[in-house]
């Protein structure tokens, strides 16, 4: 499966040459300061005159809401999460903001209680909300959205039927999810797998995923997946309780049943969990290849000795060093601003966060462009829907099913003495269409009708 | 007639009941006192035959006229609640009463319940005429008129106790056992409060059976006596059997008093 | 003193008679304190924004202070502590959406009727086990059968894992008395629906607890083994209280369901959910019958709100309740005599509140003596 | 399947001896004080967090370990540091008891509760001050795996487990030492048996029920502590599980009893990892199911108590 690298390749050039003329640059990255700032590009700019400067827009500035997970286990994504949103905030508001306004982000909780949350934020009267992480509480919030028309851009909230299924465009109106879905992820799991151990070569498959929603859907689409691709047999699959102490007893069956490959989407303290307790349990000596998409998300939690061995992890839609930062100067400042403002190496969920501002930033400027002055809610949703942006991780665009589409990554699990962290190698870039349906069918069905 | 069949129950090692067969109310109405050392078995008596324990062996019977002949019940292993149905009421040696509520309301629940009342939800719980009639009534008759609407738990010792055994007359009981009604009283008031039971079970014709350590007092209003030694019957009959049997001293001197 | 409608006397005193209960009285105080409550219940829409609050965060607060309500039958009258509401609350949002979600079932009061039917179902179920017990035994059963019911709602397909139903039917909002309504509308509908049966609810509570039944469970509660001696069933009564206590639940989380239109696991069927539940009936005041009504608005408007206000959020929900432990010893509601009275005497004699600041002063003082005392001890083995 | 069935029972003995940990202080207290401790799943995160700073702190003394011996030796300084780590729990115990807890012992039980939850919340908000938002990891599972344990009779099974399986051993070991033969120990019992007898012989119930409170803290904390060095993390919530599995062993072993919160433990602990491995979808009910039977069954708990608990 190629890498769809070629957009990002060229501007890389270009702006490697530092012959890029605002034009070019304005033109690829759709055309506004904001778009170019969000990009990673706005030292290219020259201050010139802008024509928002004349649309009429309110002064005051725009009211933002975040939720996410603050604290806690889960607190590893959502953190990450904040200081994506605060990053791409500080980032507009020091380009002087969206036709002039600046963004006011407030950040809470979100806790069991998104849904209270989202309809706190409308009745404090904020003008866009993002978030939430998890994704029972994106399923309850999506009709409310709906019913209150204030746009809300979830950063994650991934299981694949959300958009899909249960809320097709036709009922969907303000509610979009920026991050890649679950069945991206978890089919670019599956060929991985087959690409490194060649489909002949996988005879059998095991999956421990957390035991909830998001944990049943990604087993359930990396099963459709291998199956199709290298005709594999599950020999186990085991659910631990979501942040559960002990994962021995899974551990234990998949010495037993010795997969080729073991699948495993846990996250946070469970994904450490998982390395440690295998590690010690002597997993990897039993299996082939351990992927895992959501791995890498634990970044910042994760020692040299834990990364060691067959272990591949996707990362979503951001891997910060995919184009390499040596090459790529957005990626290479954002990952700099990160270190230097939080002291961590940013994850796929501090893009989660990123994008999810940038993907309604950059849509709001369009649309004062557009219009001449500030758009409607009704409006701004209706210019997200087919929207493209780009973020230093490239190029996304925000589809007709209100699903968000960015490269996917997977890479091998490895240590950096440079770095002091664990990072990706041999890192694959998949094209959303490679991994994803196409508009108006479903996953489980499009898997299904692979010859 | 309340007859216990060869009643026996043991606590591990302990023979607390050992093949008591008694029989109470063959004259309805009677004043039975139990009497024996501590640890003779009476409260364990006491509590076989109105279902706190169930017996390992033997059975709790009673005898009932209807239409002139008498029909004989086992009611070994029936609940203590549906005894009370069958007119087998007790009081507690440690006093047993509803702490916070008052004493009207003590007694009136224990009326309620004799009226089948208990269940009613939609009546308030003074709603009900008779059973207001009959609180009014055992209020009077027990002398706790005056601190009918002090809460239980701050009434001295005896007034509790007299509460106890009002709340057992409120069942309108046909066989009464009263367990040490007097203990913990001062000495000049338990005259006062056997009189009280006396005098009521004799009003209702209630066969009352009392475990009591005052001879005194069983002398003095005891029908029948029934001693108790190491869980066996060890004397039954009047209470003159008291007198000269150095025995039966010897047995009860042994230990109280 | 001319007569005024609803006004009688009685030992004394006067004593306002309430409607529909034969008997039931309040004095002129609870009275006009009553019809503040049902006026602001009444208006609560309208002018809790004025004031800053959201009143569908009250409404949420009310819902669970119903439940409370219920939980306070137990524990109020029978003493026993039930760590497992939840089951309830939960069974009646759930049996609400799996009608609407599974079944189409499109009318909100017939989905408040499976509700409550359901949640009955269960306490009736449940009830049938932990009757015979007390104490922390009946507690922790109440627990382990919420706690099992949880684990199995959570990793069933069927209830849609811990993502959760919608109570929608086909994207739409259930009809209320068949008619479809907009966003306010709805919540304005269901909201005085809920209110007209809380009062219902209330009232029907209130003749329970003072009635022959409610007698019984007090004596049940008070000294078990007596109320059995005068032959009262008790653990069929127990079972009966435990129903009717679910049935509020049940009836709670139906309308939660109803007005969140989205029901999962956590914010209803976790036992810390229970928890709350029990603990909202001690804040508001166990000893009344609408403390813990107050107590559910109060700790829900807490739980959900405290993080706008605040990075400290859950401490500073544990130092309310802290100061409510401390300062309103009877909960609440249940403290609301005591602090009238106090603050009737402090209008009088102002000098009173110096000796009051210096009572609460010393208190501290001697509170963080123990706590140096004790450090002193523990680390230095010295006194 | 043999092996299988060894190992998953080994690891349903080691999640028992961590419940264990955790569930004896909570018994303890619930024993001798009478009181249902909510905060103690916190006095447990506590420990956890605290061992983080503190084997951070003493593992930075020693060199990381390249052989038999210094894993060994490592693997001690760790068990220290969590020694360390749980006695801070000693004073923030005691000063919970005597501040917050021993004014409303007179007062009506279900307050205790309200308190206890008062007291969790404020502990998740202390534990946020000092270590953040995010999990901590002291980040020695690994390491201490490289003391040869298993491996010495030809099996390979993770040394941590062993080491938390002898350390739950020893601390069942010293507190039935401690309850049977230490005076403390007996004053503490009489205590629990009958206040008043006790306060009549000059034994101040004050400082027993601070000292009890304060140990069943420490081994809260202790328990927090050894999870933390494995292969879980420390993060906010961590308590709340804990403490509602806890309630489950003290019942199922009989309320107060030291012996029942063993045996519970290990029933539980092994009970549900068979459960998991015969049918994996029980996961999260298995252990409330097991209580659930054995109380319907068993109403009074396994064991019966060493104290009188009313």
């Amino acid at each position: 499966m190629a890498s769809e690298l070629t957009m990002m390749s060229d501007s890389t050039a270009e702006s490697e040459s530092g012959g890029m003329e605002r034009r070019t640059v304005l033109k690829a990255v759709g055309g506004s300061a904001i778009a170019v700032a969000l990009a990673g590009c706005g030292e290219l700019l020259e201050d010139e005159e802008d024509p928002l400067e004349e649309a009429e827009v309110p002064d005051e500035p725009i009211e933002a809401g975040l939720q996410t997970f603050l604290e806690g286990a889960p607190a590893v994504l959502g953190v990450q999460a904040e200081y994506g949103a605060e990053t791409a905030v500080r980032r507009i508001n020091e380009n002087d903001g969206i036709a002039g306004r600046q963004i006011d982000l407030t950040v809470v909780e979100e806790g069991e209680e998104a849904l209270e949350n989202y309809q706190e934020f409308v009745e404090a009267g904020m003008d866009v909300t993002f978030g939430p992480i998890s994704s029972g509480n994106h399923e309850a919030m999506v009709p409310e959205v709906n019913d209150q028309g204030v746009i809300n851009v979830a950063t994650d909230g991934t299981v694949t039927t959300l958009y899909e299924e249960d809320h097709p465009p036709e009922d969907n109106q303000y509610s979009f999810r920026f991050q890649n879905h679950d069945v991206m992820e978890a089919l670019a799991a599956a060929v991985e797998a087959t690409e490194l151990l060649g489909a002949d070569e996988i005879e059998t498959y095991a999956g421990i995923n957390p035991g909830y929603a998001f944990g049943f859907d990604e087993q359930e689409l990396f099963s459709a997946g291998i199956e199709q691709l290298a005709d594999a047999e599950l020999v186990y699959e085991g659910f631990p309780d979501l942040g559960t102490d002990d994962m021995s007893t899974h551990i234990e069956e998949v010495n037993s049943a010795e997969p080729d490959v073991l699948f495993s989407s846990a996250w946070g303290g469970d994904a450490t969990l998982l390395l440690e307790q295998g590690h010690g349990a002597g997993m990897f000596d039993n299996i082939e290849l351990l992927v895992g998409p959501v791995l890498y998300g634990s970044a910042n939690d994760l020692s040299e000795a834990l990364v060691d061995g067959p272990i591949r992890s996707g990362s979503r839609n951001f891997y910060w060093d995919q184009p390499s930062v040596d090459r790529w100067d957005p990626g290479r400042e954002l990952f700099e601003e990160v270190q230097e403002e939080y002291d961590v190496v940013p994850t796929a969920h501090f893009m989660s966060g990123y994008g999810a501002v940038t993907a309604w930033a950059t849509a709001a400027e369009k649309a004062v462009r557009i219009l001449g002055g500030w758009p409607e809610q009704e409006q701004l949703a209706d210019i997200l829907v087919n929207h493209g942006f780009y973020t230093p991780a490239g190029y996304h665009t925000m589809g007709p099913d209100h699903q968000g589409y960015s490269n996917a990554h997977f890479g091998e699990l490895t240590w950096s003495d440079d770095l002091d962290a664990a990072i990706l190698e041999d890192v694959n870039v998949y094209d959303p269409k490679n991994v994803s349906p196409p508009q108006g069918q479903t996953s489980r069905d499009w898997i299904a009708d692979w010859d | 007639m309340l007859e216990a069949r060869n009643l026996r129950k043991e606590f591990g090692e302990l023979r607390a009941t050992d093949d008591v067969s008694l029989a109470f109310g063959e004259t309805p109405g009677e004043m039975v006192f139990i009497v024996g050392p501590n640890g003779a078995g009476k409260t364990t008596l006491v509590n076989l035959l109105t279902g706190l324990f169930e017996p390992d062996r033997g059975s709790v019977v009673v005898h009932t006229e209807e239409n002139g002949t008498t029909v004989e019940e086992d009611i070994t292993g029936m609940a203590p609640e549906d005894r009370v149905e069958a007119g087998l009421v007790r009081s507690f040696q440690i006093v047993h009463v509803f702490e916070e509520m008052t004493v009207r309301e003590n007694v009136r629940t224990a009326a309620l319940s004799r009226y089948d009342k208990t269940l009613s939800m939609r009546t308030l719980d003074d709603g009900h005429a008779e059973v207001e009639g009959d609180v009014d009534d055992l209020l009077a008759r027990f002398r706790l008129e005056d601190i009918a609407d002090e809460v239980a738990e701050t009434l001295p010792h005896g007034d509790r106790k007299l509460l106890d055994v009002a709340m057992a007359f409120a069942l309108d009981p046909r066989y009464l056992l009263l367990d040490e009604p007097t203990s913990g009283v001062a000495t000049r008031e338990k005259e006062y409060v056997i009189e009280t039971i006396v005098e009521a079970s004799d009003a209702e014709e209630v066969t009352t059976v009392t475990i009591e350590h005052d001879m005194d007092l069983v002398k003095n209003y005891a029908d029948r006596l029934v001693v108790l030694h190491e869980g066996r019957v060890f004397r039954e009959g009047d209470p003159d059997l008291l007198e000269n049997d150095p025995e039966l001293r010897q047995v009860l001197l042994g230990v109280d008093e | 003193m001319s007569r005024i409608p609803f006004v009688e006397e009685r030992n004394g005193e006067s004593i306002v008679r309430v409607p529909l209960t034969r008997g039931l009285g309040l004095t002129p105080v609870q009275a006009v304190l009553v019809l503040v409550g049902i006026v602001l219940l009444f208006g609560l829409p309208f002018f809790s924004g004025l004031v800053g609050l959201s009143w569908e965060r009250l409404f949420r607060g009310i819902l669970f202070g119903i439940a409370a309500v219920g939980l306070n039958l137990l524990l109020r009258h029978t003493e026993l502590v039930s760590f497992g509401h939840a089951a309830f609350f939960g069974s009646g949002a759930y049996g609400v959406a799996v009608l609407a979600a599974h079944y189409d079932v499109s009318e909100g009061l017939l989905l408040l009727l499976g509700a409550v039917l359901i949640g009955t179902l269960v306490a009736i179920i449940i009830g049938y086990f932990v009757a015979g017990y007390v104490d922390i035994y009946f507690a922790l059963l109440t627990l382990a059968f919420n706690q099992v019911m949880f684990a199995t709602v959570f990793r069933s397909g069927f209830f849609n894992y811990n993502d959760g139903l919608q109570v929608r039917i086909g994207g739409d909002r259930p009809s209320l008395f068949g008619l479809e309504w907009t966003t306010l509308g709805y919540n304005l509908v269901l909201y005085y629906t809920t209110i007209v049966l809380l009062l219902v609810m209330l009232l029907g509570m209130w003749k329970l607890i003072n009635s022959p039944f409610g007698r019984a469970l007090d004596a049940i509660g008070q000294d078990r083994t007596r109320a059995r001696f005068i032959g009262i069933p008790v653990e069929r009564y127990v079972w009966i209280s435990f129903t009717i206590s679910g049935l509020y639940g049940a009836f709670a989380g139906g309308v939660y369901a109803l007005l969140r239109l989205h029901v999962q696991p956590e914010p209803t069927l976790y036992v810390f959910v229970s928890g709350e539940i029990l603990f909202m009936a001690i804040l508001g005041g166990f000893t009344t019958l609408v403390g813990p009504l107050i107590g559910g608005i109060v700790l829900v408007y807490l739980l959900e709100a405290a993080r706008f206000w605040v990075t400290y959020y859950h401490a500073l929900t544990g130092l309310v309740l802290l100061a409510i432990v401390f300062f309103m010893p009877k909960g609440i509601v249940g403290s609301l005599p005591s602090i009238g009275a106090a603050l009737a005497h402090r209008r009088h004699d102002p000098g009173l509140v110096r000796e009051d600041i210096r009572g609460i002063a010393a208190a501290m003082r001697r509170a963080v003596d123990r706590a140096i005392t004790t450090v002193r001890i523990i680390v230095f083995g010295v006194n | 399947m043999i092996e299988s069935f060894v190992t998953h029972t080994l690891n349903g003995l080691y999640y028992g001896f961590i419940l264990f940990m955790i569930a004896a202080g909570l018994t303890i207290i619930f024993g001798v004080l009478g009181i249902l401790n909510l905060a103690h799943g916190e006095l447990y995160a506590l420990g956890a967090f605290l061992v983080f700073s503190v084997v951070g702190f003493a593992t930075g003394l020693v060199a990381s370990p390249t052989g038999t011996v210094s894993a060994i030796v490592f693997g001690i300084v760790v068990l220290a540091a969590s020694l360390a780590a749980a006695a801070i729990l000693l004073p923030v115990g005691a000063v919970v008891e005597s501040v917050f807890v021993r004014p409303i012992y007179e007062r009506d039980e279900v307050y205790q509760l309200l308190l206890t939850y008062a007291l969790l919340l404020i502990f998740i908000d202390v534990m946020k001050f000092g270590w953040g938002q995010t999990p901590v990891d002291p980040g020695v599972y690994g390491t201490l795996n490289r003391i040869p344990t298993t491996e010495l009779v030809g099996f390979g099974y993770p040394s941590y487990n062993v080491i938390v399986m002898l350390v739950g051993l020893a601390v069942f070991g010293w507190l039935v030492w401690f309850f049977d033969r230490s005076k403390t120990g007996r004053i503490v019992r009489a205590t629990a048996i009958n206040r008043d007898m006790a306060t009549a012989i000059g034994v101040s119930t004050d400082r027993t029920f601070t000292l009890v409170f304060a140990m069943g803290a420490f081994f809260a904390g202790f328990g927090g502590a050894m999870v933390s060095i494995g292969p879980g993390t420390a993060f906010l919530e961590m308590g709340l599980d804990p403490l509602v599995l806890s309630f489950v062993i003290i019942v199922i072993g009989g309320l107060g009893s030291l012996k029942g919160a063993f045996v519970g433990a290990l029933i539980v602990g092994v009970i549900s990892r068979w459960a998991i491995w015969l049918y994996p979808p029980v996961e999260l009910a298995a252990p409330f199911a097991v209580m659930l039977i054995i109380l319907l069954f068993k109403p009074e708990g396994l064991y019966g108590t060493w104290g009188e608990i009313e």
